[in-house]
């Protein structure tokens, strides 16, 4: 049981964090197409968000629903990928995490349709075709930029560079993972990776980016080990639930 | 002349106006500036409430005002293509935005100051919004009119939502209630002005009317806003910030403090809290996406360089 | 009481706002000398506050020291003056808004020794010190990047543009201030007017810069009115006092 | 070599180099390079304590740290002043740093995750420094040495006061000795690599050593560095992590485990949990600064050449 609680803050930390660093652009896109997509964006992620760790909270059983889960930990208790909690920095740098992270989100879901748990199965029903949307927003927009002006090309392929290097966690798998793959619950990470490769070798192909050869991989966001970002993040986030502990809002 | 009394005469009989259709060239001015500053007002009006996106402090309440948000980028984007429909482009009237030519709502130089405004902007802002806004569904250009019926429906949803969050801060612990008082005391006036100057002030009225492009004088709407509200600030226990807030049995509606007007103009001429944060905020998402749109229009550019070649 | 408890959280909580948003430079300075010049700033600003919110938490005599005071009230409850919330923008912009502030806060400080309280006199005098070397540096690099580069010329003059709304709050008195002032405790703020205008066009000359014509004024920071910045910073400011408020730090 | 002679057997007799005097090429370089990378070090050592500098709880920790950064930007001054009297100027080895020529020291690739790694870092980190500079109090380049005598009496200051902080912590709430203990774990191997690989891995400490500008070997600092920290530990109540620690009476020192040297390489290749953020962070500092310095350049140019004028 604290398995697959792990492994759903896992799933629901990283839509959390994504989804909070998204609705940082808010009213900050280059495009108004783009205020609103990226608000649509973070809007699925935080509803999956409310799925995620709302059934992590029941499987705990310790009465902490998903926003105590959400707003009353600590940095060291969150499991989310080190990739989502990188800061925004330019809209390229944005959207390239995006779309690495789109590219992974969607066969992971896919998997867990599969899932032994019919509750993990049917919310991973529904979050794949929100994210087959994302996905199908993010490729799109990465190969019209990538193979756009020749600035747009170098910042993409710069975003790409600095974020390579938080791409491979999401493929590295540890004992929880093998405990929850084997008894049908979750997928390993490391099952998801072809089809990864195969959607960014296309996607990096069609937007004339070159894929960087180094297969270096920083880890320890699904372990807790986060980076300095994401306390400052936190703050922010918890500030009013840290700040009025007795409130309901 | 005779034109002039055609186009007069189907707008007194209600008729729409649509865009290829002939219409006197002050309409049309008229109509652009109003449009788009509207749209700009969507646009702008994001950033209060963005700027408490990130401090939401429920998943619930997140989703909520990020989907608010959404949609007033949204009503952006319907009422920048009821502008082009009258033959002047988005970009255009950004500039417009971004140069100060073209005004937005004063109300959003006011600050997010605590979690409560959210929920006074929801009710009281887009309660004046809606309240100038309904009637512009029948106004007489038929885009403007058939945008405003669409982003009537969702604003009124986003009152009713600004109302709830109120009311849990108005029902909460103590301090709670301390931030809905004070939202309601820092917002009430901004509120009142959303509605303009007494119409005795305004010299673009008469005509606006004749042509539908407004339906009721600004003190109408003011009285009505303020005769909705007032019950539902009471059934919050908030006090509305007005020691001369009365009812009146003759006219059936509460007499009420005129805003203090001249902060009204220090505000227009730019001295509002927020002015400034708020145009350079603009400014700067326009500037740092300057090579994101002009990718995009290069890719475009080469696609359609290559599917010419490939015919 | 109620008055002093007022005029000294204006005094503390307008150094340790500003204390704060000197020391986010911390590590980021353009040379070497203002990383050094700037940790000291920030350090002495800190120090005053301990010793303005340590008196006035003494005055109201409710068990609230100066860390109850700086980490647990919430903005509203913040006397600061609007100007040293302003964000830091560049170093121009730091840099101006600090000469803006010295060239006020050292006037004020030489009228602060001649109080009637003599706690109130103590700290003025220790602090007036401290705050002659900041002037006096703040001062000089005016004048040095005011006259220097045409881009350093530009880049001061829009700090100066777009900072000078907020000078005008210094001088703004309000009846706590009349009523301090009149028991000899406080100098009004209008009192401190006519040697910063002298100090800022002496200044400002020698840098070349033109004094803006606008006097409009930014107010409500001594009232409790604030900026959106000013939530932003709390956030961050007091997210350990208010993560974990039974700790001993 | 007769020059060469002279020279070692200067340093053999415990006498100081000075700057004009004659010294080998290869001494000069490697003088440099330790004395460029101290300085870059205490440089870059500015980013993970300001990284809470403005999340100090309380005002006195928050001078405390202000007052610890303040006096690391200060040595930075001074090992900068001692590299330039080798004929190096200080933009130059800022130029190296960023450029990835120079190195700093690998521990500031880790991150501060929580407050107690501020206490970790003073304690530990500023502990293994201070046992690594003390020696070079007595190093053969007399400026070097003058500015470590300097420093050191700082740095051990900084120790105490980061053991204060643990202290508070290790003995606070369940949390804050949590916090202590997840700060011990993360911070103790990378302290033992500070003092580099075992000599018997490292080439150029035999020619160092005869030079003084290394006084004591990679283990021979390390076993001290661990003897001095384990009771101090145990008074904390804190946990070493490490299972092979134990008390080994004939040598009169704990034998220990070794740090993972792989990942010592690793953070060297730049693969750190913060190389990048680092210098970005450092990057971008230089580069917004650009127009200060030129302008302060500019400004001192001007009155340079108003002064001749008025002569």
């Amino acid at each position: 049981e604290h398995d697959l609680f792990t492994g759903l803050t896992r799933l629901g930390d990283t839509t959390l964090i994504l989804g909070h660093r998204v609705s940082e652009w808010c009213g900050h896109a280059p495009i108004l197409e783009e205020d609103i997509a990226l608000a649509n964006m973070a809007l699925d992620l935080i509803g999956q968000t409310q799925l995620w760790l709302g059934l992590a909270g029941e499987v705990e059983g310790r009465g902490r629903d998903a926003d105590a889960l959400a707003f009353r930990r600590d940095a060291w208790d969150f499991h989310n990928l080190l990739l989502v909690e990188r800061p925004n920095g330019d809209f390229g740098v944005t959207l390239m995490r995006q779309f690495l992270f789109d590219a992974y989100h969607l066969p992971l879901l896919k998997a867990l349709e599969g899932s032994t748990d019919a509750r993990i199965a049917a919310i991973a029903q529904k979050a794949g075709k929100e994210v087959a949307y994302h996905l199908e927003r993010s490729a799109d927009l990465v190969i019209r930029l990538g193979d756009g002006t020749e600035e747009s090309h170098r910042r993409m392929q710069g975003a790409l560079d600095a974020l390579w290097g938080y791409a491979g966690e999401m493929f590295l798998g540890d004992a929880v993972d093998e405990r929850l793959a084997a008894a049908g619950i979750m997928p390993t990470p490391e099952s998801l990776r072809a089809e990864w490769d195969r959607t960014i070798d296309t996607v990096l192909g069609e937007a004339t980016l070159v894929r960087p050869a180094s297969d270096f991989a920083h880890k320890g966001g699904k372990q807790g080990r986060h980076s300095e970002h994401m306390g400052h993040l936190l703050t922010t986030m918890q500030w009013l639930q840290r700040a009025y502990p007795d409130a309901k809002w | 002349p005779e034109l002039l009394a055609a186009f007069q005469a189907r707008i007194d009989a209600g008729e729409k106006i649509e865009p290829k259709e002939w219409m006197p060239e002050a309409y049309r001015k008229t109509l652009i500036r109003q449009i788009g500053q509207h749209a700009h007002s969507e646009i702008v009006g994001q950033l209060p409430e963005g700027n408490w996106i990130t401090r939401a402090p429920t998943l619930e309440r997140k989703a909520i005002l990020l989907a608010k948000v959404q949609d007033e980028a949204g009503h952006g984007l319907y009422l920048y293509c009821a502008a082009e429909t009258l033959g002047v482009s988005r970009d255009d009237l950004t500039e417009q935005l971004l140069n100060g030519r073209m005004k937005y709502s004063s109300i959003f130089n006011y600050p997010t100051l605590t979690w409560a405004d959210i929920g006074a902007v929801g009710w009281l802002v887009d309660g004046a919004a809606i309240m100038n806004q309904v009637p512009l569904q029948r106004t007489s250009f038929g885009p403007y009119s058939r945008a405003m019926i669409r982003i009537c429906k969702e604003e009124s949803f986003h009152q009713r939502q600004g109302y709830d969050l109120m009311r849990a801060m108005a029902t909460g612990t103590a301090e709670q209630k301390a931030m809905a008082q004070d939202a309601l005391n820092r917002f009430w006036y901004p509120a009142l002005m959303m509605f303009g100057p007494s119409d005795k002030e305004s010299i673009h009225s008469t005509q606006s009317m004749a042509w539908r492009i407004k339906i009721n004088t600004n003190d109408e709407l003011r009285q009505k806003f303020v005769d909705q509200t007032v019950p539902q600030a009471q059934y919050l226990g908030l006090t509305i910030p007005d020691e001369n807030l009365v009812w009146n049995d003759e006219k059936g509606g509460w007499d009420f403090s005129e805003p203090d007007w001249s902060e009204f103009y220090e505000v227009l001429k730019g001295n509002g809290p927020c002015n400034t944060d708020r145009m350079e905020a603009r400014q700067k998402a326009w500037r740092d996406g300057e090579w994101f749109r002009e990718g995009l229009m290069a890719h475009a550019r080469k696609s359609a360089a290559r599917r010419v070649a490939a015919e």
